[in-house]
């Protein structure tokens, strides 16, 4: 019983961390109608800024020992440069691309992750590189009364969901009650609609990259600091993209409640089902829990129906 | 918008220019060996330097080049002075193909090909018999090779997977006071889900089998940064032992999810591509005490070739890498299966005229013949860093020598003596799979009348 | 006309789309203020490619204005973005609708106040307004637009456009796949707002007959060519438009066994 | 100005509706395939034929099957590197385990299974649209990746896990030098092409495009989605199958599931976006732009290097290339959203008029 209850926590531990990832991909789509690939890169990128900049930092102002304020100024400079990223794809791609087929904007997108994969290893380097924002890694266990052994949590886990909790929560309150995200809204729906009655969409879509990069910068030093800031951060989208599905691609709250099933979904069956099919399964596992869930509901458990009027 | 019209149709016709340009490269690097001939020795490079394995690919790439830099810095292989080039392959296959077809014609043609990765290792071994250009796999690749009768073209030196894994199983046997004791054990093998990964399994299995010991399965897929659901399973199935057949991220990331699940690391033994800096360094204090296997070498910061290297080439600013590299693990993995490519040459122009260029076919004589003694490491700056290594026509391994080296929290330091992997065990597994591979590809198994030639 | 009120002036414009595609030839037409004007043509006269060219919306269509100039109140707008545009009041509803289909009724007619800096309370007051105007818009405020009908939805795009506070409309085939009765009630609203509220008017209308009934001027384009323009009521009464826009030809009706096996000739087509 | 056709008379129907109705083109074509067969056995080298003929050509074909699905059926699918790893494993099984089987059937039966699992995993389609259908045949990627890896009969009790095979004998002819390969992979394509090409122009092709454009409106015309989805699914899967199959025994000799991985997923749907959706030129494009791009980059950044006297590294080539070729897929996509295709088609309209601007 305790392996089970320590099985499901972990689980739901790493779902939490999957949704950090998921709720970039459902802001860009919620807002522009793209999907964005370049996600991942996003990620990667962020987290190689923080790490590199928390190293470089002390370096220049010469304070060895202030890893506190070292962090800060690294997070504000990541934060700037993720508003930077947001503006020059905004500038350089978007912009030209209105109004364009999905899978044009996407492939689009494939390209910026391309550009960022290549642009962030010259830059910040192909190494591991640490993101030490001082996350507790010693587990503790709890509840020992209750269960022989007791359950073993992991502190850094717990930690980054309720961090990925509050992002949610603040992101939902923007898209329902602002006139800006009610714009974004409408911008995922129909550009030409949108730029015809004056929301221009440039704007937005700046807004809308910068967010994404917010979040991207919050995933990626949780992931960084867990795995270390390197190439296979990238690789984390795709553990994402069932998260992202089953909980419907417009849905902010989708995306937890989506991180929350992936994440026990795929844990139970690899250590519940894997040993008698030679294990490994999860990442096929959570594909497959995601399409069960769209035969039934084909846009997602929180998805915006798809609304077609021949 | 005609701005972007034009460079849209100059970049089409740049397209269309390019097989011209790939028609002339090649023939290019064609017409220099005339003047070249009889004088440089190609050691085409394989790295990654980029990609989800860069951080492990980087050192080893540093090392290989290095020795190459320091064998011409020496005076060359009897007066030939070596040349190389890096084509990067980013651990994928087909990049890993397309580099070779780019680099076997260069510089007069290449002596010898070390992918550094079994994927690539699989693709090349169907090419090299046909172009005739050797392959060394130094510690990787396919274990069944060791058999040169069948695997004429490949040289799994100084290792493979298999005698690794058994190395390791020694050493867990001895640690427990006899294989008598390992019965009713549990060892897990936490490994990368490929066929690198999996190439120990067969060995284990039949390691299994003799003492009765309980082996487990646990499959990482690759990359391996999701590794929640293997750790859980340890914790609850509390093995004996975990060896861990990790690369890359998968190691670093095994050993936090082991300090956060409570696994004690002295109890992990990694293999030889598990056990080095890049695995550990960001992990720390927590990773102190974890095991991994020594090809033979582990870190040498005090070997004497390392000590030549900073003095001839870094100190004069013209080593690859930084410098505090220099003598970690995987640099000098790099650095030996350099040595390894320049010494076969050495051996082949003993047979073929010392201090003359020889051709692939003539190289791959002698990486077959090469007999590496204690004298001549010595004489190499090898001291102390490996035991000899003696190839012949049926044995293209040569040495299945390795140890066991532990991570304090700042370095690695060996904790064990040599063990050699037991023949007696390999050898039927080697036979086997070789047989079975002979027959796949239709190739008749070389004779020891044949190895003569 | 007195060039002094005149809303917008086109001046021989020429688009290409895909920078093959030629299919403005030289279009000119001017708006007065306050006044409703009409564009009519058949189907690929280039009447909504007219529209875009004015509200700049063009390029998501890969097309650009080439040759001429568009002017509103006397400053060129080629250049602006329609969000500037919006900003000095022009405003374009689009053909066929293009509602946000997962927002509600009232989102979208919100997402219309988008460019306004002038307050809540502004805003709030106009949306009172529109829905004086469309009552039926005000039943429907909470459901999502995908889900209500054909008229509801173009009714919807046009509040939407009011939102904006607009000085000029550009409304794009109101009446297309709509019940007559349903044109009649919008076209109506559309003169109400032209006289209480002073919004100028530029339709681009298959419908002829309903739209002449409601103009001011007419232009009629064909093969992105203006060729002919006149009053509303001057245009309607012309032999040529009732023959080939009206479908009216001149004396009683005939069987169709009696009719000309030749149509009369387009006089302007030389 | 060559390429008019004025005075070109179609007299029947016949004529009318052949595959290259314009004289100009159907030689432009034969001219082309003519030289692919004659001229270029005889002038490329080995290097060129071996990095990067043999790869175009198949991964071509591949795309051509992806096309297929994505650009006629409107399906986009990120599962047809699956599909590739199902026809060569399972031609591979055909060889090995069929006695006397020639290389050609299995190669062919490997497709015929990849069509198979392409019925199977395509079945969602008929419930799920747009993204959420190209994210489901993931599910079909990873779930092939993993039996692969894992299901030890797939792959002959291979230790490792990966298999090989020896040079394919077509009646007699041992296709073992990279001129053989050529173009045997080149018979192959062109014979696969002119079975696309027919295809799509058929009563099948413009279902599929039905579907594409509208499948609300398709169904209530009376085309049954069912069988137009799930046959484009069943084509696109056995092309691409064929495609895995070459790729595992013509290209690679041995392989693990790796060479079939989700990478070559996106690899094989950039190509037909780029290239141009719902043309069959556009899978050609497509696969040179993608499979020439990164090896040319790589070269001519070298070179760059070289020649202003730097001693550039291999790393920062390689980052240097994937940040170009990133930049560059943008760059194309802005220049011409529908792929290098319809920038053919475009100039193609040009020539036409030619020297008249419209």
């Amino acid at each position: 019983m305790s392996f089970f209850l320590e099985t499901l926590l972990g689980g739901l531990m790493s779902g939490m961390l999957y949704s950090l990832v998921a709720l970039g991909f459902v802001l860009i789509y919620k807002a522009s109608g793209v999907f964005n690939f370049a996600q991942g890169a996003m990620v990667l990128f962020a987290a190689l800024s923080m790490a590199r900049f928390s190293e470089w930092i002390p370096l220049w102002l010469g304070m060895e020992d202030n890893l506190f304020l070292a962090n800060l100024l690294a997070i504000a400079v990541s934060v700037v440069v993720m508003f930077a990223v947001a503006w020059l794809i905004e500038r350089l791609v978007l912009r030209h691309l209105v109004n364009q087929e999905g899978a044009t904007l996407l492939m689009a997108t494939l390209g910026i992750g391309y550009f960022l994969d290549g642009i962030g290893q010259t830059v910040f380097g192909s190494d591991i590189y640490k993101i030490d924002v001082g996350m507790p890694k010693e587990p503790v266990t709890v509840l020992e009364s209750v269960f022989e052994g007791g359950i073993l949590i992991n502190k850094e886990d717990f930690v980054a969901a309720f961090i990925a909790a509050m992002l949610v929560l603040a992101l939902t309150i923007f898209f329902q009650k602002t006139a800006t995200g009610r714009a974004l809204r409408a911008v995922a729906d129909d550009h030409q609609a949108a730029q015809s009655i004056g929301i221009p969409l440039g704007r937005i879509w700046v807004i809308v990259w910068c967010v994404a990069g917010i979040t991207a910068l919050v995933a990626g030093i949780i992931w960084g600091s867990k795995l270390g800031a390197q190439f296979s951060l990238s690789t984390v989208a795709l553990r994402a993209l069932p998260v992202v599905i089953l909980g419907g691609l417009t849905s902010v709250p989708g995306a937890i409640i989506g991180g929350l099933i992936i994440g026990v979904g795929e844990k139970l069956s690899e250590v519940f089902l894997g040993p008698y099919v030679g294990g490994g399964i999860e990442i096929w596992f959570a594909y497959m829990l995601a399409l069960v869930f769209l035969l039934f509901r084909p846009q997602g458990l929180f998805g915006e129906k798809i609304i077609d009027r021949v | 918008m005609k701005l972007h019209k034009l460079a849209g149709i100059a970049a089409a016709i740049g397209l269309l220019a390019t097989p011209a340009a790939f028609a002339q490269a090649p023939k290019a690097a064609a017409k220099a060996p005339a003047k070249a001939e009889a004088k440089e020795q190609f050691f085409p490079a394989l790295p990654y330097r980029t990609g989800p394995y860069a951080p492990n690919g980087v050192p080893w790439a540093n090392g290989f080049v290095d020795y190459l830099k320091l064998t011409n810095a020496r005076g060359g292989i009897n007066g030939v002075k070596v040349v190389w080039e890096e084509c990067e392959t980013a651990y994928a296959t087909d990049r890993g193909v397309e580099c070779y077809e780019r680099l076997k014609g260069k510089h007069g043609g290449a002596t010898v090909f070390q992918p550094l990765s079994t994927g690539i290792t699989f693709a090349l071994t169907e090419k090299a018999p046909v172009d005739k250009i050797p392959l060394i796999t130094a510690g990787y690749g396919r274990s069944e090779s060791a058999n040169g009768a069948v695997f004429e073209w490949n040289f799994p030196m100084v290792g493979t997977y298999w005698s690794g894994a058994d190395v390791l199983i020694q050493h867990i046997a001895k640690k427990e006071g006899g294989f008598d004791k390992l019965k009713g054990k549990k060892i897990t093998l936490v490994y990368h889900d490929s066929p690198y990964g999996k190439e120990p399994i067969a060995l284990l299995q039949e390691r299994a089998k003799m003492h009765g010991f309980e082996l487990s399965l646990l499959p990482v897929a690759s990359p391996g940064v999701e590794q929640k659901a293997t750790w859980l399973q340890i914790r609850q199935h509390k093995p004996d032992y975990v060896l861990l057949w990790g690369w890359g991220v998968m190691n670093s990331t095994a050993l936090k999810e082991a300090q956060a699940t409570g696994y004690p690391r002295e109890k992990m033994y990694g293999v030889w591509w598990s056990g080095a800096e890049p695995d550990v360094k960001d992990v720390g204090e927590g990773a102190k005490g974890y095991n991994a296997l020594a090809m033979q070498h582990g870190a040498e910061p005090n070997a004497k070739v390392v000590k030549e290297i900073l003095e001839k080439l870094h100190a004069k600013g013209q080593g690859t890498g930084p410098k505090e590299e220099v003598g970690q693990v995987l640099y000098m993995r790099g650095l030996i299966s350099s040595m390894l490519a320049v010494e076969g040459v050495r051996a082949a122009q003993g047979r073929y005229g010392k201090g003359k260029w020889v051709s692939a076919e003539q190289a791959r004589w002698g990486f077959e013949n090469l007999n590496l003694d204690q004298k001549a490491l010595d004489a190499l700056g090898f001291a102390g860093v490996m035991r000899p290594v003696h190839t012949t026509c049926l044995d293209h391994m040569g040495s299945g020598f390795a140890r066991i080296h532990t991570w304090d929290g700042k370095k690695w330091n060996f904790s064990s003596d040599w063990y050699e992997a037991d023949q007696k065990v390999l050898r039927p597994l080697i036979m086997l799979a070789s047989a079975k591979y002979a027959e796949e590809k239709k190739i008749k198994p070389r004779t020891p009348e044949d190895c003569k030639k | 006309m007195t060039t002094a009120n005149i809303l917008l002036n086109v001046n021989s414009i020429e688009v290409i789309y895909n920078h093959v595609i030629l299919v403005l030839k030289g279009v000119s037409l001017s708006v007065p203020d306050g006044s409703i004007v009409a564009l009519l043509g058949g189907n690929g006269a280039g009447k909504t490619t007219t529209l875009r060219a004015v509200s700049n919306l063009l390029q998501g269509e890969r097309g650009e204005v080439t040759k001429g100039s568009i002017e509103c109140r006397g400053e060129r707008i080629e250049a602006l973005t329609p969000a500037d545009l919006v900003k000095r009041g022009v405003v374009q509803v689009m053909e066929g609708r293009h509602c946000f289909g997962h927002l509600t009724i009232e989102e979208n007619l919100m997402t219309g106040s988008y460019t306004r800096r002038d307050g809540r309370a502004a805003v709030a007051q106009t949306l009172e307004k529109v829905y004086n105007y469309f009552p039926r818009l005000k039943e429907r405020r909470t459901s999502q637009a995908a889900y209500t009908s054909g008229g509801e939805q173009q009714m919807c795009a046009i509040g939407r456009a009011l939102m904006a506070n607009p000085t000029m409309v550009l409304l794009d085939e109101p009446s297309m796949g709509l019940a007559p009765q349903i044109v009649d009630e919008v076209f109506g609203i559309v003169k109400d707002l032209n006289q209480r509220e002073k919004v100028t008017f530029l339709l681009a209308e298959q419908n002829t007959n309903m739209a002449l009934r409601y103009a001011d001027f007419g232009y009629i384009l064909e093969n992105g060519r203006v060729v002919m323009e006149g009053a509303a009521a001057e245009l309607a009464n012309n032999e040529d438009v009732k023959e080939f826009y009206l479908g009216i030809s001149s004396g009683e009706r005939k069987s169709f066994r009696e009719s000309k096996h030749y149509r009369r000739r387009k006089r302007w087509l030389a | 100005m060559f390429y008019r056709e004025n005075g070109q008379f179609k007299t029947t129907y016949q004529s009318d509706q052949q595959i290259f109705a314009i004289p100009q083109d159907r030689w432009a074509i034969l001219a082309i395939v003519a030289v692919a067969f004659i001229g270029v056995p005889l002038l490329v080298d080995e290097y060129l034929l071996r990095a990067i003929l043999i790869p175009f050509l198949i991964l071509s074909l591949a795309a051509l099957g992806v096309n297929i699905l994505v650009g006629y059926c409107g399906q986009i699918t990120l599962g047809a590197g699956a599909s590739m790893a199902v026809g060569a494993y399972a031609a591979y099984n055909f060889l090995i385990r069929v006695d006397g089987m020639p290389a050609l059937a299995a190669i062919l039966l490997g497709g015929l299974a990849a069509a198979l699992a392409g019925i199977v995993f395509g079945a969602p389609s008929l419930r799920v649209r747009g993204l959420y259908l190209a994210v489901a045949t993931l599910a079909a990627q990873f779930f092939w990746d993993w039996a692969f890896l894992r299901i030890k009969w797939f792959t002959n009790n291979a230790s490792s896990g990966s298999v090989s095979v020896a040079d394919i004998n077509l009646l007699g002819w041992t296709i073992s030098t990279p001129t053989d390969k050529y173009l045997f992979c080149l018979g192959i394509l062109v014979v696969f092409s002119l079975m696309a090409k027919n295809l799509v122009r058929g009563s099948i092709g413009r279902q599929w495009m039905a579907i594409r454009d509208m499948d609300v409106a398709a169904t209530v015309i009376g085309i049954r989605p069912m069988y137009a989805k799930l046959s484009a699914f069943a084509v696109s899967s056995f092309y691409v199958g064929v495609a895995g199959a070459l790729w595992g025994f013509v290209h690679l000799g041995s392989w693990e599931p790796a060479a079939f991985s989700i990478d070559r997923s996106f690899q094989l749907l950039f190509m037909v976006i780029i290239g141009g959706m719902g043309a069959i030129s556009g899978s050609f494009f497509g696969a040179a732009f993608i499979v020439v791009l990164p090896t040319f980059l790589n070269q001519v950044l070298g070179l760059l290097g070289g020649l202003f006297g730097l001693e550039v590294s291999v790393a920062l080539v390689s980052h240097i290339e994937v940040t170009v070729f990133g930049a560059l897929i943008v760059f194309f996509l802005i220049v011409e959203p529908h792929g290098i295709a319809r920038l053919w088609s475009t100039g193609r309209e040009k020539l036409r008029l030619w020297p008249f601007p419209h």
